[in-house]
């Protein structure tokens, strides 16, 4: 099994989500995150001066799914979540050992 | 003077009496709606022991210092501690010829002292310590305010040069606001003001609480303004209402057109400044000025508003979180000057005369301002530790937080 | 008539005028509270603006657009541009025999005039462009407003037919919400709202914003009905205030009741606005109800505010985020029928002229109203683009956000 | 007694029915900031409910009980349903000799009922159920507190004794403590207060809002105890508008040091529980007392809030969220013990007959609370289960949250 | 080392808290979730039209722990956070490399 | 390639942000957690009784990089989030089989 750990814009979520559920991935965490890069966030100005964030706001998304599924969700968040400009953040796979399902005590790929 | 129009003249002082009153609710919230979440219980506990501090340091002395009564010279006088009610009558209908009551003038004065040191709190938030704000306070009001105060309505010196200020202008705002402009040279601006980086803007917290408490301060100033006439005169209390609102109006608008050529935005707090700053410049003169001459007050006290605060920000470093150097102290001054420009005392020597008092106010009240937060900066220190200013004065002073989950 | 009366008279009625403008505050808070948190400097910042056009057009044309004088015919009249006190005791004691001033006069209902604006300010919220709103909230209250007002407190023909609107159920409150009407029809509901998933609720970001807007309003109400005695006759105001607390304690009963049997939970937003319906509801009829027949007017008040919301919602699908068409135009209608079916002026003919006067302000007010707002979509836009929607118009068109952290 | 005189003696004590009614959102703002998040729109939503609930009570039962006129024995007396107006000049000038009107008298003295209710809000917040208070609220302001109310402003048995309770030290602030004291005892605490790891703080949500709550209380009581001088007398009104400004700097500045020497901090919400504890405190002697001894009376009271604070918590280990037993209950106690010790009424069988006024009320209304309370328990429960008091009574009763993203 | 990476409900935080005490676990961080899949939030009404949360608030619980204590805190976690009711969450496994306690400088088994 | 997890006190944040700026590491992901352990958060005093957390706030840094980078950013973290006192936070390495940059589709190496 693995886990997905997708950084994506806030803006996008609803149209990765959607791509997600057409392919059948309707499980997942989110959370918020701040993204620190080269892009920094928006400057505005308060009362004349410069207020700008080193950050920008974004989504992670985890999806723990089968060894199978991974390229294909992938290629799914890559497309949906894409503008092309800077800040489309980034996906990253991890190999994931056990999984349990609260809820009935199942395990690994039954608990998927 | 018959008993009914003494008992209505007394009733309009003791309203607006209620209306000054509920202008501190006015400044906590303003002031607590521009500074930082970290330091929003310290604002607000400052401003509540202001107006404690305010009436008792009046009753005290202040009211007796303000308006001495026989005891005055030119500069200064003392009718003793605490307050003395006249006899009979003479507390009564004979005090100020039917237009209210001996305790009624004093609690209206008392509410207005206050004022002074709620102007100071705004400009100096986010880095003083409580105890040493607190100490300026009560000397602040218990005597810069009013010996300075007496000079005119007191019938000092200035009130016998023809010096005209109806409802402060100076004796109010500039007063507070060049205490205001003391403390924040001496104090510094706030960690993270100016950088290497270049001027930081820290945004207030709370819009909400900003605007609320602009509107509060112009319901306020309806008693402010309108309770300076100090009687129930329609006619004069009616003009002074219309002077006002249309100052207040004109401030909004000159705010909105300046701040939007200036940043390409509609900043709401600067607005908000506009329309205090227009409430601010009518005051010297609300009972003299037509209609539109107020308006125009209004609209030039907008359209300083922005500039103001711009220039204080970078061009002095003068770190002044709620703009009140620029509301208080520059408007102030500005609504002074108008009545010298506009209405019906206007007149080139009016204008000198206007601008003299100015000057002795500023120079008297920023000297003075100056020293004493300068000995209080020596004796217990003025700012707090940098660890603090991080963590915010809220858990540092009040070991609490402003708003929990 | 003595000074002494004719100072008490003015008294009321400039206390009154306070109690207006704190209003807005009300309706600035309520509206900020329905709104989502991303665009509640925006309505701030409409409703800081909307207070200083009102009284600035009120002060170039409005007031004597809609008190003409000697100019007016039945439907129009004009006393030209600005303010002009009358000479001496005609501008004073003489003005209104002794019940106000000249001033006072103005300034009071100067303070209505901004109300009617403020009312579409809510409904059109979270999509409106800014610029376009200012626009139309000029002419709105420059000239719709008062021109319709004539109609009635002007001496027009309404006035003549008998038609009775003690304080604006219809004059200031339904011709706010047929303007409101007219906006929302062309704007379209926000984004969201309406979609393929059903109706979405949009809830407001600050349940105690609303509440104090609610109280606020409430609070102003005795100034708005109380005032519109135009004088302090004891009688008459003690009355005026028993009928409005009554009514707006039915409007809260009212839609307790009904809102729990509809949606089985205990809705805020449903009492708070219930409370406004009754407020509204009583305030044609303030001075000729009894207490039993306030209480009446202001519970049916209260069960319509929650079918009228859903019937707005659900079967109009017209998107009114605070339900400002509930509170002030459906509950306008029946406070203006009401006067024909309870208190001291009931009667089938009463009723038929209210019904008249209803229609009258509700074809000329929706049909400007439609005319004006659709031009402004041609000429510069309504509403902002999605992509602003979404962001919110607090960092669209202000660039800043209500609160930090 | 002339008509200008009764006009402005009348508009005086419909300013403070307007003033008194702010104080319930004094009241919602300071409870909904002293609770949790969750419990928000619970506050809000029962605070808007009392105060219709009040009012409409008192229209029909209570104004008749607390005054029944010619109807009344030493201990109970009930004029009849619903309010009737005094023919003519009866309900008018005559009405009480020139002061007010009748229908002034009624809405005065209703604003005031309701208070009593708001008071036991806070104490119960966050686990009461919504309709178990109500049904508590509606028997309360019905029949507890005009029943209790008659025996001393209706003329009944304690006037008749010579006890003195100026504007509600005991009649209003003690009768709600006493009805808070017996609700808390029978709700018990809120989980997670008292837990086997000890007395756990559980932090107000939102300062501002309380420390707005309690502004607007302080702005509201120069109504309260201003109006209670039952006309506008002008050497009256404005020694009470000094006596009430002073004690409540005084309860800040007593509860200021009380608190950091107990605390080592500055609690912002002693200082607000302070200032509230000395409005309390000089509201049954405001008319008697000297500036300096109306000092002494707030300072004392704003010691005593922290230590009886801490008292209630610790020793009794009875949860009032709000400090409402406090301020109310105590403090109460303590002013009505006052005016046997300070100003113009002091004297050793004052104090006996203020101590038996305070007694008699404590043990006829703690008595009936109780009683009314269980019984209400019994039939309908008291309190939500254990998983709503944890999701919040906002989701758990009004299916809303308070705030939204 | 093994991190393990337990999504809970919110209401069961404290229960799962106490009996990872009680096995001697008393490290861990807490991150909230938003929890998306087929059951969707509580859907409340607000001025009669429907709002419906599609995630529910959910805490996620990272505990790093050796090898050996992997099963026994597993097993804790699944009984103390068991309602039997539809979201009662996952239990997630992963290696962990290398770990650096900050203080000290310690690192990998040390560390834990 | 790994991805490095390190919590880290608030109060530390700007310090560990430069140094690794300093190290040419420009891009992580922020986040807000929650740290449970034996050390508690802050004990406040609020009408006479006592608040307190049991956790600390604390942030958590996520830094995907190339295999020979980790041991510089480690010690790099370690030197300057250290106060030296408990509650100085941990840093945890995993393994990460997979990276894709969401702009332009990279994969791996490349996409770090
Ligand atoms: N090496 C990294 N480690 C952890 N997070 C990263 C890393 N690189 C990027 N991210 C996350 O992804 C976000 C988007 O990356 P960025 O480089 O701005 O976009 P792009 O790949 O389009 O240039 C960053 O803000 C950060 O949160
Ligand atoms: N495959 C997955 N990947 C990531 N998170 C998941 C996955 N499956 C479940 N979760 C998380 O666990 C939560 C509970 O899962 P859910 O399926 O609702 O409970 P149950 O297992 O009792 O049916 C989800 O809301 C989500 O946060
Ligand atoms: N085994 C662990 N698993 C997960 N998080 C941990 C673990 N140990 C420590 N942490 C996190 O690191 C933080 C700091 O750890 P702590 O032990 O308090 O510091 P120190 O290592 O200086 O004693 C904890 O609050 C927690 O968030």
């Amino acid at each position: 099994m693995k886990k997905i750990e997708a950084i994506i814009r806030t803006t996008k979520f609803e149209a990765v989500r959607d791509a997600l559920a057409r392919i059948g991935v309707n499980f997942f965490s989110l959370k918020d995150v701040k993204g620190y890069g080269l892009q920094k966030g928006e400057v505005h100005t308060y009362r004349g001066a410069d207020l700008g964030a080193d950050y920008i706001p974004r989504l992670q998304m985890d999806i723990v799914t089968s060894d199978e599924k991974v390229e294909e969700i992938m290629t799914t968040i890559e497309q949906a979540g894409r503008t092309g400009n800077v800040g489309d953040g980034k996906i990253f796979v991890y190999d994931i050992e056990r999984v349990v399902r609260i809820r009935t005590g199942e395990r690994d790929k039954d608990a998927v | 003077m018959n008993e009914a129009l003494f008992t209505a003249n007394n009733l309009w002082i003791l309203v607006a009496t209620i209306l000054v009153f509920i202008m501190h609710l006015g400044f906590a919230s303003l002031e607590s709606g521009f500074v930082r979440r970290k330091n929003t219980v310290n604002i607000l506990f400052k401003n509540s022991m202001i107006i404690a501090i305010g009436l008792l340091t009046y009753f005290i002395c202040g009211f007796n210092l303000m308006y001495p009564g026989e005891t005055a010279t030119g500069f200064f006088g003392f009718a003793g501690f605490g307050l003395s009610l006249p006899d009979g009558d003479a507390g009564g209908i004979a005090y100020a010829d039917g237009a209210y009551a001996y305790y009624t003038d004093f609690i209206f004065q008392a509410m207005f002292a206050a004022t002074g040191a709620t102007i100071v709190s705004g400009a100096v938030a986010e880095r003083i310590k409580l105890n040493s704000f607190l100490v300026f306070t009560i000397i602040f009001v218990a005597l810069i305010y009013p010996i300075a105060g007496m000079w005119k309505w007191g019938g000092g010196w200035l009130d016998a040069r023809g010096f005209y200020d109806f409802a402060g202008s100076t004796l109010v705002h500039s007063v507070g606001g060049w205490g205001a402009l003391a403390c924040i040279m001496v104090l510094g601006p706030r960690k993270g003001k100016y950088t290497s980086k270049g001027i930081q803007a820290i945004p207030g917290h709370s819009m909400p609480l900003a605007t609320l408490g602009v509107f509060l301060l112009w319901f306020g100033w309806f008693g402010f303004n309108g309770g300076s006439v100090l009687s129930a005169d329609p006619m004069g209390v009616s003009l002074v209402f219309v002077t006002t609102s249309l100052a207040a109006a004109g401030g909004a608008v000159g705010a909105f057109f300046t701040s939007y050529a200036m940043f390409k935005s509609h900043d709401l707090s600067m607005v908000l400044n506009g329309i205090l700053g227009g409430l601010v410049g009518i005051t010297a003169g609300a009972d003299l000025m037509s209609p539109m001459a107020s308006i125009i007050i209004g609209l030039i006290a907008g359209i300083i508003i922005p500039l103001s605060v711009v220039f204080f920000d970078r061009t002095l470093k003068l770190d002044d979180p709620v703009g009140a150097t620029s509301v208080h102290l520059v408007c102030g001054i500005w609504g002074t000057l108008a009545v010298g420009i506009f209405g019906s005392m206007a007149g080139g020597g009016q204008f000198i005369t206007q601008l003299i008092g100015v000057l002795a106010y500023g120079v008297f009240t920023f000297v003075l301002s100056y020293l004493l937060i300068t000995v209080i900066k020596a004796a217990m220190g003025v700012r707090v530790t940098e660890e603090e200013e991080i963590k915010g004065l809220d858990l540092a002073e009040h070991d609490m937080e402003a708003y929990t989950m």
